[in-house]
């Protein structure tokens, strides 16, 4: 132990040894700051919709302002939160330390990155201020490239940018999984969240210049008028359908997978014993990474596609149920004679489990092309998709922050508030997300800012539940911001958990990680669930 | 991907090493060149399918040699042929799947 | 307080169908999440830090129980898409006596025509127990058709026809959405399906007011847009027949054939030279513009009924077809 | 992995050796060119559901691009690869004045392509063929969505790719001052063979780019 090296907070504390930084963790820091500031726009702008939604009549906001508030907050909390926020914070902070490295391969293109990120951001930002956007985040063209009156090329701008910074993120994690391993690190050795980092950088790259595309077309139609999708030329919108959820599909799971990696983490160190079916889950990762690719076309499914891709694209999205399936059986049989220890990341990480098999499965009711007639456009898809990114992704984005907060900062947050605020999430989560399954089959559009009398109630239950979440979400911001002055010194290891950056590295870690290259000489996940243990 | 495969490699790949002589670079050129006239005359002698299996064939042609030689393809390791590889085999599902929708769509579909 | 629905009323043969298939994805869901969460909640009591436990040779994987795993997965994931495929093409399966209803979407509204020349606005009067079906397209931007009783939804799309099918089985009034993001008044962009008995809908339809049905408009627009200059048997322009081309094989000029269904004669009315029928030069004008969709509707209508088209091509004079090449 | 070397000018701090820089750059290059071809090609594949649906009136609007102006541009993007492999031969070779002066007929290339491109467009500008704003589009005779279509996507295809080789173009001329001065050897050695890489890959858009603008007229 050298006492004389110190923390990577600690070297240097000008404004320029952070904004110039090339260091992952320091790079980190400012996304976690960048990203939990677009989380609270991203979640202000909800505030305002769910009350809207409380009456029928839409009395609060008038319609346009209805329709821009559900834009921002899609496209803010889509590209400039849930894509990111694993990735850029814990995938940025750990990837370096879990690998054994020093840095990233190109630590300069990862601070670019965040230049992008804020960048795209400002545009996003600035388009609100210029008039909004009420496209939907999702651009439909003909409506965004001919008909809407908001400043759509700012925002697509804002997106396009910002797709750039996520091509950067993750030519970067592949390059260094591939590269900077430390000596005895082999692919099978490797901890599972660099796996699903490493299968969502994968679709990053390849996914997010066909978004970009889209964008600069959608943007030339829209500003030079040349026909692209026009359907007055023969155009077709569909093709923009196409473009677009080509990435955007696979962008679900760029979402989802980060957090299964840390939900990966988190279960075996308090059941303290080894991942169940190690290779299963790594391998199911690439294989949601490529099946992901194959199933755009069921956003499409009353469109007016062929039938015959219906079919096609109905199976396959069947087939990419598998693999999370996979995944969702090796963990739960991981807490098989494990040793159970349920702290917040636990709470976290099991209500994780839960809701994504909510969510998981009524994607199968989506999937299912008589459903699917039904339910497509409705509060039911709304209801779907939350499950899978604020219950899933963000779960798993809070869970991960409270294992990894004692390596991040040097500070333990406080247990026991940690623990309410976990329950209190799970409760208003589903308070607010289950009504809308019942409200979607009873045939509620998404994206109404007036709807029928009869809704009201189960609307209520929604709103309700939106401000128990939203309390959830206050919680922890107050406690981890207190914890960094008042919480309890970390020891290197508070979880006694395995992994490079838990056994070899400080809390904080020096700016080089570690003193000496660690060697690694055996599987990951080394837990003993005969050993009773002590946390800090 | 063979889990340790990476490892030793590091040592093999040496940035000054030689790789593809001046005279193979020159005869590619010429490749090249030789393709884009066989192009040309292709344009003006065929029609129909069989001009766009010409146009096509000879750009997958030129693309190859520019991609195996000038980019030195040849000389890397696999890995690098997978990560060239794979952008195009993400092209040939996105075009096979929109394909799909299009080729498809007036299709009738009896329904038993 | 609980004087709210939870379930949609079933008002269309589809909406059995669907039903079906969506009670049985609930029980399969439940099945999952008490299986799951079961045997989560059981680990984490029996094997809860405090208690004492057998821990002993724990399992690290088990690829038995993982191929049997996966392999009921992709049983049951085949077996439910094969089912809701099936249901889905049962209820979008097209009748020949259906009745056919023209519908424009435009923000924010629907507009309805009937053959016999009725028109509406966000209502939509139907037979009971009769099928239905609907031509759907937009005259701006995209639009989705979705009356949830029935459970059918389908986009209304710019450019080109959409067609929906569905038959009620209950009589009385429903609603009748828009389902896709289309601008500011997207939720206002609502109507209704009055479902009659069949007399009630007889009588309904006599006591609307009509201008002319829409063969009759049609055969007006055939003639005062030029049409009948050239696409008639005495016209002097080599042009493609008309009589009795709907639902015929056309080949075209390229070789292929195709049948010519209502997107066919509307994209050869808008874009003539994406389909030349072989034999013919492709000196057709574009009408792009210069007809509105519900015209298009009114020509397709005519040109799907002989008769008229024959009577017109008799008494076109000839001196129209100077405008058809203009 | 032998142990870091105590002093290596061009090794960045977080590496151990040179090869694994090289490695890692070579790497992340081909998997930035991956992501520009994906980018590229969401552009080819709307052009191609187009040219299915559009056939015949593809096929003669697309007699109305200059057929020369196209090949002799793709004759100068063959032959400035070819100058560029040079440069790239010579640097890996460590002679870094003769990589230096390769460099020159590419830039040059480079610009010719460009200027002969901008000649082009001007006369496509003279022939009413730019399908752009409220500016007055002839279609020639074709049917006018198609041949909107059809020229939109030549504009903003050959645009962008004109937009890369630009960045080639600055690219290549900032790597010749670096050579001048020297720097190349300390700074990163890959770097002439990676800026090659890109250069070669905006090289294979135009060899696409060109069957599906000038070849395919009937």
């Amino acid at each position: 132990m050298a006492p004389t090296l110190k923390n990577y907070l600690q070297d240097g504390s000008t404004l320029r040894s952070w904004f110039l930084s090339t260091d992952h963790k320091r790079i980190a820091i400012l996304y976690l700051l960048s990203i939990t500031f677009f989380f609270m726009i991203g979640g202000t702008v909800v505030g305002l919709i769910r009350l809207e939604l409380l009456s029928p009549a839409g009395d609060v906001v008038s319609s346009d302002t209805y329709n821009r508030l559900f834009t921002i907050h899609g496209v803010i909390m889509v590209w400039f939160f849930l894509i990111p926020s694993i990735p850029v914070t814990l995938g940025n902070f750990l990837l370096p330390l879990m690998l054994g490295a020093k840095d990233l391969a190109f630590p300069r293109l990862n601070l670019l990155s965040w230049y992008l990120f804020i960048g795209g951001g400002i545009f996003t930002l600035v388009a609100v201020v210029v008039g909004g956007v009420d496209t939907g985040w999702t651009f439909y063209t003909p409506y965004s490239s001919t008909f809407a009156n908001s400043a759509v090329i700012t925002v697509a701008a804002g997106v396009f940018i910002t797709g750039f910074s996520t091509i950067a993120t993750s030519i970067n994690f592949i390059v260094t999984t591939h590269t900077m391993r430390a000596r005895g690190l082999t692919w099978f050795r490797l901890p599972i969240f660099v796996w699903s980092l490493y299968a969502t950088s994968i679709i990053m790259v390849l996914a997010t210049p066909v978004l970009a595309i889209t964008l600069v077309l959608l943007a030339v139609e829209r500003g030079l008028q040349i026909g692209i999708f026009d359907p007055s030329l023969g155009g077709d919108p569909l093709l923009f359908q196409h473009l677009f959820w080509f990435y955007s599909h696979p962008a679900v799971y760029i979402m989802i997978l980060p957090g299964m990696g840390v939900v990966t983490e988190v279960i075996p160190c308090f059941a303290r014993r080894p991942i169940f079916g190690y290779k299963p889950i790594a391998y199911s990762s690439i294989a949601i990474a490529i099946l992901g690719f194959l199933v755009w076309g069921h956003h499409m499914f009353v469109a007016g596609e062929s039938i015959y891709a219906m079919l096609m694209f109905s199976f396959l999205s069947y087939a990419v149920a598998i693999p999370s399936g996979i995944k969702i059986f090796n963990w739960t049989v991981t807490l098989y004679k494990g040793r159970i220890y349920m702290k917040t990341p636990m709470i976290y990480a099991l209500g994780f489990l839960g809701l994504f098999t909510i969510g998981g499965l009524t994607g199968l009711f989506v999937a299912a092309l008589a459903v699917d007639i039904h339910v497509h456009d409705t509060y039911f898809v709304v209801a779907h998709f939350h499950y899978i990114m604020v219950g899933g992704m963000v779960s798993a984005l809070m869970g991960g922050l409270h294992f990894w907060w004692p390596k991040m900062t040097g500070r333990l947050y406080p247990e026991f508030l940690g623990q309410v605020s976990a329950w209190t999430m799970f409760l208003g989560f589903n308070l607010t997300f289950f009504p809308q399954f019942l409200l979607g089959y009873l045939g509620m559009p998404r994206r109404y800012h007036t709807y029928p009398a009869e809704f009201q109630v189960l609307n209520v239950m929604s709103s309700l539940g939106a401000s128990i979440l939203a309390v959830g979400y206050i919680l922890p911001f107050f406690y981890l911001v207190w914890s960094l002055r008042w919480g309890k010194k970390a020891a290197r290891n508070p979880w006694r958990a395995t992994g490079l950056e838990w056994e070899y590295a400080d809390s904080p870690p020096i700016k080089t990680n570690f003193e000496s290259p660690p060697i690694v000489h055996g599987p990951a996940y080394d837990y003993d669930p005969q050993k009773e243990v002590n946390f800090d | 991907m063979s889990p340790a495969s990476d490892q030793p490699r590091h040592a093999q790949i040496h940035p000054g090493a030689e790789e593809g002589s001046l005279r193979e670079i020159v005869a590619v050129w010429l490749g090249l060149i030789f393709l884009l006239c066989a192009t040309v005359i292709a344009h003006f002698l065929t029609h129909g399918m069989l001009a766009l299996l010409a146009a096509f064939g000879i750009a997958i042609a030129k693309m190859g040699l520019v991609m195996f030689y000038y980019m030195h393809l040849k000389y890397r390791p696999h890995i690098v042929w997978i990560f060239s590889a794979a952008a195009f085999l993400w092209l040939i599902i996105f075009f096979g799947l929109s394909l799909s929708d299009y080729v498809t769509r007036h299709w009738i579909l009896l329904v038993p | 307080m609980w004087d709210f629905p939870l379930f949609p009323e079933q008002a269309s043969t589809a909406a059995r169908h669907v039903d079906q298939v969506y009670f049985a994805l609930i029980a399969l869901s439940i099945f999952f999440i008490f299986s799951i969460g079961g045997a989560a909640l059981y680990f984490m009591t029996h094997y809860h830090f405090r208690r004492d436990a057998d821990r002993r040779n724990v399992p690290k994987s088990n690829w038995k129980l993982e191929v049997i795993f996966i392999g009921s997965a992709v049983v049951v994931s085949t077996f439910f898409f094969f089912w809701g495929a099936y249901k889905y093409l049962k209820i979008s399966q097209a009748t020949d006596d259906a009745l056919e209803l023209f519908v424009l979407g435009k923000q924010w509204m629907w507009k309805v025509q009937y053959p016999e020349g009725q028109r509406e606005i966000n209502r939509l009067h139907i037979p009971v127990n009769q099928p239905i079906m609907l031509r759907l397209t937009s005259q701006d931007v995209i639009h989705s058709f979705y009356v949830p009783a029935f459970r059918v939804k389908q986009d209304v799309v710019p450019g080109r026809y959409t067609t929906l099918w569905f038959e009620a089985t209950k009589t009385g009034t429903f609603k009748l959405e828009c389902a896709e993001y289309c601008g500011t008044d997207h939720s206002r962009m609502l109507g209704e399906v009055v479902v009659m008995s069949a007399p009630d809908f007889a009588r309904w339809l006599a006591n609307r007011p009509v201008q002319s049905t829409m063969v009759a408009q049609g055969e007006r627009i055939f003639a005062r847009a030029g049409c009948s200059g050239c696409h008639t048997a005495a016209s002097a322009v080599h042009a493609p027949d008309l009589q009795g081309l709907f639902g015929r094989r056309v080949a075209l000029s390229t070789g292929e054939t195709l049948v010519a269904d209502a997107s066919y004669i509307r994209d050869s009315i808008l874009l003539p030279k994406k389909h030349v029928v072989a034999g013919y030069a492709p000196i057709m004008p574009s009408f792009e513009g210069q007809l509105s969709e519900q015209e298009i509707f009114a020509l397709l209508e005519f040109i799907k009924f002989e008769p008229a088209l024959n009577d017109a091509a008799n008494a076109s004079p000839n001196t129209e077809k100077n405008d058809a090449n203009k | 992995m032998t142990e870091r070397p105590a002093y290596s000018p061009g090794l960045a701090h977080h590496f151990e050796t040179h090869a694994q820089q090289h490695r890692a750059a070579t790497l992340g290059i081909w998997l930035f060119l991956g992501s520009e071809i994906m980018l590229f090609g969401g552009m080819f594949m709307g052009y191609t559901i187009y040219r299915i649906l559009y056939a015949t009136a593809f096929e003669q609007i697309a007699a109305h691009t200059h057929f020369w102006f196209g090949t002799i541009n793709t004759a100068l993007l063959l032959t400035s690869s070819l100058t560029m492999a040079m440069a790239v031969h010579h640097a890996r070779a460590q002679n870094y004045q003769k990589s230096g002066r390769w460099l020159v007929p590419t830039a040059v290339l480079g610009v010719a392509f460009l200027a002969l491109k901008v000649v082009e467009w001007y006369l496509e500008y003279r022939e009413n063929l730019v399908p752009i704003l409220g500016w007055n589009f002839d279609a020639h005779g074709v049917a006018q969505g198609p041949a909107r279509l059809f020229m939109g996507f030549y504009f903003v295809m050959t645009g962008l790719h004109a937009i890369h080789l630009s960045i080639g173009v600055c690219l290549v001329v900032g790597l010749m001052v670096l050579l001048r001065r020297d720097k190349i050897a300390r700074e990163n050695p890959s770097k002439v063979e990676i800026i090659g890489l890109y250069w070669h890959l905006v090289d294979i858009i135009w060899i696409f780019a060109y069957p599906i603008f000038y070849l395919v007229s009937a």
